[in-house]
């Protein structure tokens, strides 16, 4: 089984020479630390950079320039800011090629729900709906059952949702499964996880092919 | 040159009152308005439906406003940093509207270059799309969303001269480019107020015809809201 | 009867301080020169600039700065210059206070052509049609009639229009009119004209008060 | 940093093919992306579709395409400086779709951002609207008007950077920055070319992210097309 670590490991594999890369705030925001140093790849966030660096050192934080979620950070060379509304036109006209966030649930045609429970304070959806319904290519990060032990993976959302048949991939502390036409096709078990282990946390469809490899990490 | 600017805040905020709606640029605290914010609570304004991408926290910025109960209701995307703004909106004293943030940030574009309307594929299947027409647009489905409308609009730049111009800097640009000329009347706020010719008007962020009044901000505290750092190898 | 420079001379007083004015070609373009000099005004071009000032001193011309026209201009302090999209949101969005642009034919009801003549080679309406249909002023600056010495202020445009109900106030070489429900309203006669003369130069309907003053220039 | 540079023109405009949509940026022959189409005549591509504000002159700019008879189509909004232009555009050899200019601008910009359609007073009540839905807000009249569906994009910046970011120079902006991102792939052309980090992210006028290749232009020759001067006092 995976820690958060291990879920932002395996999907750093995921991220490719030359991709701009949005990273959701909690596991995905981890992924930026294990991404291959031999490949390219710049970070926006939606608050309006491009090429975004480290953690500043100690003392050199500046107020103005921050992710979204509100950490100060730093810039790499080739960096560049811009307002809201060109930072949702990138993400909207499909030019941030990979999007990675969290999810409270998926449904195996791809629903995603991760900004409300009803009855509970809700924060907001922030970018999230615009990231989900844009982004060509949609990797989750999250835990494959929630905290009371449920599948996060439904057959259908019963939370509301966040955006409809958007998510392609999901990376989890057990499986790496890709949302197909027909369910959640395994591609991966976690290390020292079995198929029928997977199975039991999967409330929604799940297709087994005949050789489901481990992960490599 | 036609001069926008005013002697300090006061004269700034001239003719804001009770019930009106107010934009207010910045995320987090970053790039927010703090003279206006200050100035709008020591007038005491009150049922106001402020805009914004956030709600401030408990004890800056926004949450300076909510304090007082000066907020009647808030459209923002995501509110989640302040504890005063979740007891007003559970017990019902708050309005809230949650917006997603790029449908956020065109509706201020919107009102700003003057489309009344826009199709995003933001929120389609949500309930965000709720009571909205729906639309589809070679097979991918959007939403219809409107232009706000609001009284005034509440900008914070990093240099601005007294024609208007503004420059902002790194992300506190964010949402306050887009609602300059947003409203009836914008007001700037800047770090640093310099004479017309001193910018570069190759380098201006935003025109100073999207600006009505621009004042000379004092006691900037720009507050961090998550210090991160790290350590020196 | 007022010659071209004369009608920008009329049309100049209509300039108020404070204003952000889009000159068209032609006539329009004459009106900065005869602007008040105690009032503070600014002049976008479409193309990208706001602050225009005179045309280059010889020898100081920037092929990289230019109006609408493509002629060589200067920018005064407090200029900026912007994208086309940009440009176009100052005029949509009404923040550009008065237009002023010539015409073929003028409607009593507003409407106005000015872009393309059936049969002939038409160039184009360039940024006329997004000027009329957002500007809240506009003032057209014309000759009262055509070279053959037919009326151009018409019942209905015979020409393709370039925008429905929009003309406010007309300048021509006889006389200023205003635009209204009823038909159009003579303000003032050009010096030397009679009201005669203007009705028998006027198809459409000419609403005369019973005193109307000459120009003052 | 991702890198963008491609070492010339002939490497920047590898795919492009006869019969696709190209977009070029330029207001007149001011900001036109020179380089590209002294290759573009040279390849000898046919049958292009070409979105440009102007069509250059006869002897410079997108007139030389046209004299070559490369341009099956135009989308432009004035197009009255070229005389060969007006030869084939009467004996029907082009096609040609006038557009407002602030729509011609907007149709780029919803292209780069995401938007399939928008809604714009201009054009109302005109041949222009013509077979297009139109539709009444806040008691006002607009037309429905789609985003460019463009092949390549080409664009001439000032400066630019190994990360495709791009610095514009004054009114040689125009349509260059709507232009970005707007087609499949988005080719600039720069006057000078500098290394990743030598410009202020602060003065980026478009981000990298929208450009697929740059390269470092030649000769420019920046033609004026009227100089217009006044005497020293």
């Amino acid at each position: 089984m995976l820690n958060k670590e291990g879920i932002a490991k395996r999907i750093a594999k995921e991220v490719q020479d030359g991709y701009y890369v949005n990273l959701g705030i909690g596991i995905p925001t981890l992924v930026a630390n294990f991404v291959r140093e031999d490949i390219n790849v710049e970070f926006q966030s939606e608050n309006g950079v491009l090429g975004m660096g480290p953690f500043p050192f100690e003392g050199e934080e500046d107020a103005d320039i921050i992710n979204a979620g509100k950490q100060t950070i730093t810039t790499m060379p080739g960096a560049s800011f811009f307002d809201s509304a060109t930072s949702f036109g990138m993400i909207r006209g499909k030019h941030v090629d990979l999007t990675i966030l969290g999810a409270m649930e998926v449904a195996e045609n791809g629903d995603i729900a991760n900004w409300k429970i009803p009855g509970k304070m809700v924060k907001g959806m922030g970018g999230a709906m615009d990231l989900v319904a844009s982004a060509e290519n949609i990797i989750v990060a999250m835990m494959h059952t929630n905290r009371a032990g449920a599948s996060k993976l439904l057959k259908k959302c019963s939370l509301p949702l966040t955006g409809v048949g958007c998510v392609k991939k999901i990376v989890t502390n057990l499986a790496v499964l890709e949302v197909t036409n027909e369910g959640f096709l395994l591609l991966e078990r976690a290390p020292g996880i079995t198929v029928a282990e997977i199975k039991n946390a999967t409330e929604g469809t799940l297709i087994v092919p005949g050789d489901v490899p481990e992960m490599r990490i | 040159m036609i001069r926008k600017t005013v002697s300090n805040v006061q004269e700034a905020l001239k003719g804001v009152e009770d019930g009106m709606t107010l934009m207010l640029g910045g995320f987090g605290l970053c790039g927010i308005p703090e003279n206006a914010i200050t100035e709008l609570v020591r007038l005491g304004i009150k049922d106001l439906c402020c805009i914004s991408n956030n709600a401030g926290v408990d004890d800056f910025g926004l949450g300076l406003l909510l304090q007082q109960r000066q907020v009647q209701k808030m459209i923002s995307s995501y509110v989640g940093e302040n504890d005063e703004f979740e007891r007003q909106m559970l017990s019902g004293e708050l309005a809230v509207e949650l917006t997603p943030q790029g449908t956020l940030a065109e509706k201020c574009r919107a009102a700003q270059a003057g489309f009344p309307a826009f199709y995003t594929p933001a929120g389609y299947g949500t309930e965000v799309a709720e009571g909205k027409e729906t639309r589809e647009f070679n097979g991918k489905m959007y939403v219809l969303e409107e232009a706000f409308k609001a009284d005034y609009s509440f900008v914070k730049a990093w240099k601005g001269d007294e024609a208007g111009n503004l420059i902002f800097k790194g992300t506190a640009r964010n949402f306050n480019p887009c609602m300059c000329g947003a409203a009836k009347i914008t007001v700037a706020e800047v770090e640093e107020l310099v004479p017309a010719g001193a910018l570069d008007p190759n380098e201006i962020h935003v025109p100073g015809i999207f600006i009505q009044r621009i004042f000379q901000g004092v006691d900037y505290e720009k507050r961090i809201e998550q210090r991160t750092v790290r350590k020196r190898a």
